[in-house]
């Protein structure tokens, strides 16, 4: 389409103001962290990148937004925050049937049904190479 | 043999305007068990407003939601302002609050006679909704559309609101406080409807947080969230404070939205009174830049949050809409067990459920 | 001839039920159990052919107050026996009480039995020997094949078939006895029998539950018989006379002199089950079921009831009677409300005895011409309606292995014959215009002028619909657009006795009007100046009312039957059940679709009340209330 | 007797076939005054006769034959209840009747497996239970007055029974709302889209078989307007309006209150109806039996 | 026309159900039964159980899920039964057309007699649409009344 | 209890506020986002409105100098009014009515009477 598409996959790919990074690794202790000091999980966002998901964590206090960025591999599991914050389990059952996110230790799992009846394409939000 | 009743309610079932299943455990009539089904409703909005121009999406988003359609798309806007840097001529930023407004005005009064209708409070619904009818009339006079009002555009809004115009809102909005004030005691303490709310489906302060409920809900569980506070639009200049109560019930839920109506009315004075003449759009050049921007903005049932991405074409990267409802909805498998069938539908509506915001 | 029936009668049983242990074949067995079945239909009917009087059997050179005498004791014994090998004082205390009082009276007081006639056959003894011959007769018929079953499904190696037909068949011979004693020592006597017949047949199965409830019946039991043994040594005391006919007819008696009645009355409550000594019935239960039929419908709890309702004209118009009716419809309404929150089949069904014990025991003490009426008429239909029920409940769980009314869900069409004689059964407990709806009727009429009866009695019988029609809701739970079901194949004697029964309830309810005014009206009309009830063409007339028992009986026929005629006509298209619109085609049709679009199997079930009316919540209040009632019905009179 | 006068056919004659036009009519007020009352226009008056033949007219979707058979009972027995009641037959085996006809329709509740059918029959009971005592105690407050519990005796009173019964009022106004399944007790089923049971007791009727339930409807409103001028047999035109007056009573609650759970209205029936019942009942009681 | 027929026309219960639309037509529906519009003074009610109904009224474009839903609902309505599809997503899947979930247009799952345009299609609209439904209703039953004596 | 009870009997007695809609008709309000026309003739069919409007409900054939609208997938949005560069669409007040069947408009320059039903197959934009 643009000229860009030329370009490496990585660079290409605007990262949101102030997001702090984090890892599959360390996720669980600084959510945990956050919870401690009051935050509100607001949501997640996925976006597919090619060979990578990155998914931003949006928390919230007293009106000012906090973002994590998480970066990972499409096969890797992503430990769940349903257990730290119980309403993350709709965010990442969603996650899990419209991008195939890999979630380990999912509270309630609607084993990709959420919303997808079962003559349904599966993964549909992932960025199609066709068209 | 369990002495169990396992039963569907819904998805077509008369209390929900919309298709949402519990499937309730009970015993007598007591709940034991639920597990909420979705996808009644699931369209896909998300991929759509990735396959259309950036202009068109202000009209799909609106479509996410019917009753607060307006707010879907002031958010949007909002995010794909963030990302191209279009600063709003102020009259723009007012016009959106009192439309806003308006819009909450209607989505509470909608809700609170879906409340009646919920706990069979007939006549209260028909005259919540006799005088919702007002706002709809004032909403078509000024934007030419009932619900769905399209007035919002990328860089400000499409119509303006004349002087006679603005002068009639003030005069029904007065109107529709004097009838509120007839009836929204009939709500805050007639004892048949006290005895269908207080108490029932109680989430404490405590655990209001990691239920993750937003909006009203998480007021009426004792904690001021409110995204208008952060001072999107014109809220900046209109001074105000969130309406909370303590018991997170429904009846606290119902006296939220309540008082929220007479916030709302209060509010439109403020902004048509200060509202400053000039532009109503400001002129914008080319496609959103490769640049990602998080927006929130108050719906009348919670905090709305886009998260939109520009990849340099007309057409954007991501657009991520989380609604309030989908928030809320983790929180009716800690509301409805104990509590009798017949609160079920009480308990549901007390989070005003907006289905086709949360699957979009 | 008069002897002969009698013979037939109280005597009979007795020498088939020793055969019946001592000929262990099964071939002979039913022989001789249809034969007695037969003899005591015969010989009571005859009872009934041959009028009311007196009867004193001939000496012939037997002694037959000492013979009576050596049997008390003989029981006693066995009761103190029993009490040994179960270490229990209780139960050991008790029999001793009683022994203690039969020395006395035998051999201090120096009475022998003498008093005559010893047997006086009134008409509501003829009554209550009509309900005991046929009905428990058709019960003894129903164990038959019951039996067979029983021991085939509890898998027991050698059969103890012949000493349960043995005390099923004494227990009957006993019952006649009872109601046909004149002499009150001699209904002693045979009241101690039916009390060892009845502890016998409930450890038949011979567990620890069984044994249990066993030995909670035998000094349940014992209790009354100490009351019983009380009262002849009071009224020995008294020096008054030790038979029904002259006590009742010897006017009335205040204070101190009712004593003796009253404590006969609570020797009927205990075996009437009346609260708050409920708890033997309720743990009856564990036997097979043709106990449970006997002991709730013709015999046993019947006794209890005839002996207040016998002893009714000596306490008319006195304290006694007030606190007669209090307890019986406190009962009435009590037990009614348990049985709501019960599952269990069998103890549904205990439950509404005892309720409907109360109701009886309840009329008695209203003790107006027209309450003894309705008393009769629920005796009756009460018998019937009761042993069709258990019959019923005994072929179910012999089919689902379970007593438990939500497994009963559906089972119209598993179990189509034995669920239409069931739903007979209830709906003629709760259905005007079924006999035992026509009782409630007359008792309604009867106590509307006694407040507190009244109120009570409005309230148990809104919770005795409540818990039937819960029960019948489960049986006819059906799935639309499955084929109707064919009748499953029953034993014999299973199906004569339904049928029996089934069409005996009928045309008794039919013929309620002429049953009123030619069979209970005279039996009242024997000791009250006026029968209170009577008939008009085909109603049921009193004072109050009129119960066009005909008429109702036509259009409700009609109704069902026009019905039944066009659905037959028109074949009603079978399509699936409302879901909220996700309902599936699967096999049992009642299936719906759910979270992760699985499939999930809708289920229903009763509703049970735990929080309003569970036994947890009510039995510590109502025992202590009903211990408080009796000690004020002792106590007023003392004081 | 009674039953052997001259008019007896007349009055059958219009127990079976005006009764329910009246009923028909009252059903059309009932329907414009609530619509009135929440400041609508409302249906035409005629509009229970239209939803009548318009289901008579459909082709039914059966539920099963058993509930089928027990719909017909129902409306046999309401009928035959009407009969009774209008003739001057003994007014508690007319309420026995009136029970019968409840249970076989809750019995068709329960004969299919349909979750919210099963819900509302099990409702049904509760409602049951919650005004046949107060029915009996209407009944049997009569029978202390007239000593007898014919109803034609009512006819021969002197004084109308309001004036020893004026508590009844209450008990007949809350035997209208639960028997008329108006708010706050519209527990088992309602004539409006229902909030928690869809259509309760009777979702699994259709077509005609759903007619026959609106034609007990009928019947039942006209039963319960004769049991009102019971109160006033004197003149039966005041006895007319005090049953519309309750009527009206009876449809202002309904626009007043909140449906509530079936728990809060056996409490509410047996904690406010039962006493006030009882309390004129003991009135009449002390001056009819002990004074006398 | 016969007695039916007016009967028919005069007391026409609707059944609303909700495929997938946002809300906004939902409202309209419900709006029509509310004091301003007042739809019972045609006899109709909003009786939310299929085999009550007379008239389907459907909003919303239908996905995969909810056209399960719609297919039950459909055959569990009595004859003679008319659909009227209200709101642009109901008649055509507008706005939607190029979402995944959805099958656009509720007539790809059930005939569809009456269309009613607008988005949100208004409550007059709504009141049009049943009208014009009501006016097939003596043809749909004539037609059926032909099918049954054929099968017969 | 009481509180709703003046406002019920208030209602009795006042004028029901229903709207006799059918048999009398509000006027449209003015400048109210109803029906969509276009004009034939003004149209240089350059498709601008087609490639903006949001539910795909307009098809442009410019070599054969058509419009195909399909008014019932239009959402009357508006927005095809606003990048019209000719000003030939026009929105009218009047909402569209309910029909039997979903027509198609064709539009065309005036020797084509417009609007005129077809009922030609849109092809799938």
């Amino acid at each position: 389409m643009t000229q860009t598409d030329t370009q490496p996959q990585e660079k290409q790919f605007p990262v949101l103001e102030g997001a702090e990074n984090i890892t599959i690794d360390n996720l669980t202790a600084r959510v945990k962290k956050l919870d401690e000091e009051g935050y509100r999980l607001l949501t997640a966002t996925c976006l597919d990148r090619g060979e990578k998901y990155e998914i931003y964590y949006h928390f919230d206090k007293d009106l000012t937004m906090l973002h994590l960025r998480l970066l990972v591999n499409k096969e890797e599991e992503v430990p769940s925050l349903s257990l730290i914050y119980l309403c993350a389990f709709l965010i990442e059952n969603e996650m899990k049937e419209l991008f195939g996110v890999k979630f380990s230790g999912l509270f309630v799992n609607y084993g990709g049904r959420l919303f997808l009846g079962e003559d349904s394409d599966i993964t549909p939000m992932l960025k199609c190479v066709d068209c | 043999m369990s002495t169990r009743t396992v039963i569907p309610m819904g998805p077509q079932h008369p209390v929900f305007p919309e298709p949402l299943q519990l499937k309730l455990s009970l015993k007598d009539e007591k709940i034991v068990d639920v597990a909420p089904a979705l996808g009644y409703v699931h369209r896909g909005i998300e991929k759509a407003a990735e396959k259309n121009d950036f202009t068109q999406n202000v009209f799909l988003v609106e479509r996410i939601c019917g009753i607060c359609s307006f707010i879907h798309a002031v958010c949007y806007c909002m995010a794909i302002e963030d990302i191209m840097k279009i600063e709003l001529p102020p009259r723009a930023n007012y016009l959106r609050v009192i439309w806003g407004e308006l819009h909450r005005l209607h989505s509470h009064m909608l809700w609170l006679g879906l409340l009646a209708d919920s706990f069979g409070f007939e006549s209260l619904f028909m005259k919540f909704w006799e005088i919702r009818e007002r706002i709809l009339d004032i909403l078509e006079k000024t934007t030419g559309a009932r619900v769905i009002i399209s007035a919002c555009a990328i860089g400000g809004v499409r119509r303006d609101i004349s002087d006679e115009h603005l002068q009639e809102i003030l005069t029904v909005i007065d109107k529709c406080e004097k009838e509120l004030n007839g009836i929204i005691p009939v709500v805050m303490s007639d004892t048949t409807v006290k005895r269908r709310t207080v108490g029932v489906g109680v989430i404490e302060k405590e655990k209001a947080i990691h239920l993750g409920i937003v909006g009203p809900v998480l007021r009426a569980s004792g904690i001021a969230q409110d995204a208008r506070m952060t001072g999107y639009g014109a809220y900046k200049y209109l001074d105000f404070k969130p309406v909370v109560e303590e018991s997170g019930d429904c009846y606290a839920r119902a006296v939220v939205r309540a008082k929220e109506t007479y916030q709302s009315i209060g509010l439109l004075r403020k902004a048509i009174n200060q509202l400053p003449s000039g532009d109503i759009l400001t002129k914008y050049k080319g496609n959103p830049g490769k640049a990602a921007a998080v927006s929130r903005v108050e719906q009348p049932r919670g905090e709305l949050i886009y998260y939109v991405e520009g990849n340099g074409t007309k057409n954007l990267e991501r657009v991520r809409v989380r609604t309030p409802t989908f928030s809320n909805v983790p929180a009716l498998s800690k509301m409805l067990p104990g509590m009798e069938l017949a609160d079920a539908p009480v308990i549901v509506l007390s989070i005003d459920p907006c289905i086709s915001c949360t699957e979009r | 001839m008069k002897s002969g029936i009698l013979g037939l009668l109280i005597v009979m049983p007795f020498i088939i039920g020793i055969l019946c242990f001592f000929l262990r074949n099964d071939l002979v067995r039913r022989f001789l159990v249809i034969g007695n079945a037969l003899a005591l239909i015969g010989a009571s009917i005859a009872l009934a052919m041959s009028g009311n009087g007196s009867f004193t059997p001939p000496h012939e050179g037997i002694n037959w107050g000492q013979l009576i005498a050596i049997g008390d004791f003989f029981l006693l014994a066995v009761f103190i026996y029993l009490g040994i090998v179960r270490k229990s004082p209780l139960i050991i205390g008790l029999a001793a009480l009683q022994t203690a009082g039969l020395i006395w009276l035998e051999f201090f007081a120096g009475i022998h039995g003498e008093t005559s006639p010893a047997l006086y056959g009134d008409y509501l003894s003829t009554i209550m020997v009509l309900i005991i011959s046929i009905v428990g007769s058709i019960t003894t018929l129903y164990a038959l094949p019951y039996m067979q079953e029983h021991e085939h499904h509890i898998h027991i190696p050698v059969s103890k078939q012949p000493r349960f037909f043995m005390y099923l068949t004494l227990f009957l011979g006993a019952m006649n006895g009872l109601v046909l004693s004149n002499n009150m020592m001699w209904m002693y006597f045979f009241w101690e029998v039916t009390t060892l017949c009845c502890v016998m047949l409930i450890r038949h199965n011979g567990d620890e539950e069984a044994v249990n409830n066993s030995y909670r019946a035998l000094w349940m039991n014992l209790i009354g018989g100490v009351a019983i043994m009380g009262g002849l040594v009071l009224l020995h005391i008294q020096h008054r006379p030790m038979a029904f006919q002259e006590l009742i007819a010897g006017g009335r008696y205040e204070g101190f002199l009712l004593l003796p009645i009253a404590l006969l009355c609570i020797g009927g409550f205990t075996k009437a089950a009346q609260m708050p000594f409920q708890g033997w019935l309720l743990g009856a239960m564990v036997a097979p079921t043709p106990v449970s039929a006997l002991l709730h419908s013709s015999t046993m709890v019947k006794a209890g009831v005839y002996l207040i309702l016998r002893l009714a004209p000596a306490f008319e118009n006195t304290f006694v009677t007030k606190m007669v009716g209090i307890i019986g419809a406190f009962t009435f309404v009590a037990a009614a409300m348990l049985a709501i929150n019960q599952s269990n089949a069998k103890k549904v069904l205990a439950y509404s005895t005892i309720s409907n014990l109360g109701l009886i025991v309840s009329c008695a003490g209203i003790n107006t011409p027209l309450a003894i009426s309705a008393a009769i008429l629920l005796i009756i239909f009460h018998a019937i309606s009761k042993a069709m029920l258990f019959m019923a409940v005994g072929v179910v769980e012999h089919n689902i292995e379970s007593r438990d009314i939500e497994r009963m869900e559906g089972l119209l069409s598993v179990m189509p014959f034995t669920v239409f004689i069931m739903v007979i059964g209830i709906l003629s407990m709760i259905l005007p215009p079924f006999g035992a709806v026509i009782s409630k009727w007359v008792s309604l009429e009867a106590t509307a002028k006694m407040p507190v009866e009244m109120f009570l009695l409005v309230m148990g019988s809104a919770f005795t619909v409540l818990f039937w029609t819960k029960w019948i809701g489960r049986l006819l739970e059906t799935t639309p657009g499955k084929p109707t079901p064919k009748m499953e194949k029953l034993p014999f004697f299973y199906v004569l006795s339904f049928v029996f029964l089934a069409v005996t309830v009928l045309v008794l309810s039919v013929m309620a009007g002429p049953l009123a005014g030619k069979v209970v009206a005279p039996a009242v009309m024997q000791y009250y100046p006026a029968a209170g009830i009577g008939q008009a063409q085909m109603n049921l007339i009193n004072d109050a009312g009129s119960f066009p028992v005909l008429s109702i009986f036509t259009v409700i026929l009609l109704a069902v039957i026009i019905p039944v005629l066009y659905l037959r006509m028109k074949e009603c298209p079978g399509s699936s059940v409302y879901m909220c619109g996700e309902n599936i085609a699967s096999s049992t049709g009642t299936a719906f679709r759910t979270l992760k679009d699985s499939s999930s199997e809708m289920q229903l079930s009763g509703y049970y009340f735990d929080h309003f009316f569970s036994e947890n919540r009510h039995i510590p209040w109502m025992n202590p209330v009903a211990v408080i009632l009796i000690i004020v019905l002792i106590g007023g009179l003392c004081f | 007797m009674f039953l052997n006068s001259g008019n007896t056919v007349l009055i059958v004659f219009m127990a079976v076939f005006v009764a329910p036009l009246i009923g028909g009519l009252l059903m059309g007020i009932d329907r414009i005054l609530s619509a009135r009352l929440q400041g609508r226009i409302g249906p035409p008056i005629l509009q229970p006769f239209y939803d009548m033949m318009k289901l008579m007219s459909k082709k039914p979707i059966s539920g099963t034959k058993i509930q089928i058979i027990c719909v017909f009972v129902y409306l046999v027995s309401m009928i035959l209840s009407l009969v009774l009641l209008m003739t001057g037959q003994d007014l508690l085996v007319m309420v026995l009747v009136l029970a019968m006809g409840s249970i076989f329709f809750i019995l068709g509740g329960f004969s299919v497996k349909s979750p919210y059918s099963n819900i509302g029959a099990q409702r049904e009971i509760l409602q049951v239970l919650a005004y046949e005592p107060l029915i009996i105690f209407y009944v049997v407050a009569i029978y202390l007055k007239t000593g007898s519990f014919m109803t034609f005796k009512v006819f021969e009173l002197k004084d109308p029974l309001l004036y020893s019964m004026p508590l009844f009022v209450v008990a007949l106004i809350i035997i209208m709302v639960i028997k008329l399944r108006k708010s706050p007790f519209d527990l088992s089923t309602s004539h409006h889209a229902h909030q928690e049971l869809v259509k309760g007791i009777t979702t699994e009727l259709s077509g005609r078989h759903l007619a026959v339930i609106e034609l007990v409807h009928m019947y039942e409103m006209a039963l319960l307007m004769v049991l009102a001028m019971l109160l006033f047999a004197t003149n039966l035109w005041i006895g007319l309006a005090l049953g519309l007056f309750c009527l009206f009573a009876t449809i202002v609650i309904d626009n007043i209150t909140a449906r509530l759970t079936w728990s809060d209205m056996l409490r509410f029936a047996w904690k406010i109806g039962v006493p006030i019942t009882a309390l004129n009942l003991a009135v009449i009681y002390y001056f009819s039996i002990i004074k006398k | 026309m016969s007695s039916f027929d007016t009967s028919n026309i005069k007391s026409p219960w609707i059944l609303h159900y909700d495929t997938g639309s946002c809300n906004g037509c939902d409202i309209e529906v419900l709006a029509c039964l509310t004091p301003l519009y007042d739809v019972e003074r045609f006899g109709i009610l909003n009786v939310g159980n299929p085999r009550h109904a007379d008239i389907l009224v459907i909003t919303g474009a239908a996905n995969k899920r909810s056209a399960r839903v719609l297919r039950n609902l459909y055959e569990q309505m009595p004859d003679p039964k008319m659909v009227v599809a209200v709101g642009i997503c109901a008649v055509s899947g507008g706005v939607l057309h190029n979402c995944y979930n959805v099958l656009g247009g509720v007539d790809k799952v059930i005939p569809v007699d009456v269309y009613v345009p607008g988005c949100a299609a208004r409550p007059e609209a709504i009141i049009d649409g049943i009208v014009l439904a009501l006016q097939k209703i003596p043809e749909k039953r004539k037609l059926l009344k032909s099918r049954e004596a054929k099968t017969a | 209890m009481a509180n709703f009870l003046g406002a019920v009997i208030e209602n009795l007695f006042k004028k029901p506020a229903t709207r006799p809609y059918p048999f009398t008709k509000r006027e449209p309000f003015k400048d109210a986002r109803g029906l969509i026309k276009f004009d034939g003739d003004k149209c240089v069919y350059c498709g601008a409105c087609s490639k903006k409007c949001p539910a795909a409900a307009i098809r442009v054939e410019r070599a054969e100098k058509a419009l195909y609208f399909e008014p019932f997938k239009c959402v009357t949005c508006g927005f095809c009014v606003e990048v019209c560069p000719k000003d030939a669409i026009n929105q009218e007040f009047e909402y569209r009515k309910p029909d039997y069947s979903k027509s198609i408009e064709k539009y065309g320059p005036s020797a084509v009477p417009a609007p005129a039903k077809t009922e030609a197959p849109p092809s799938q934009a």
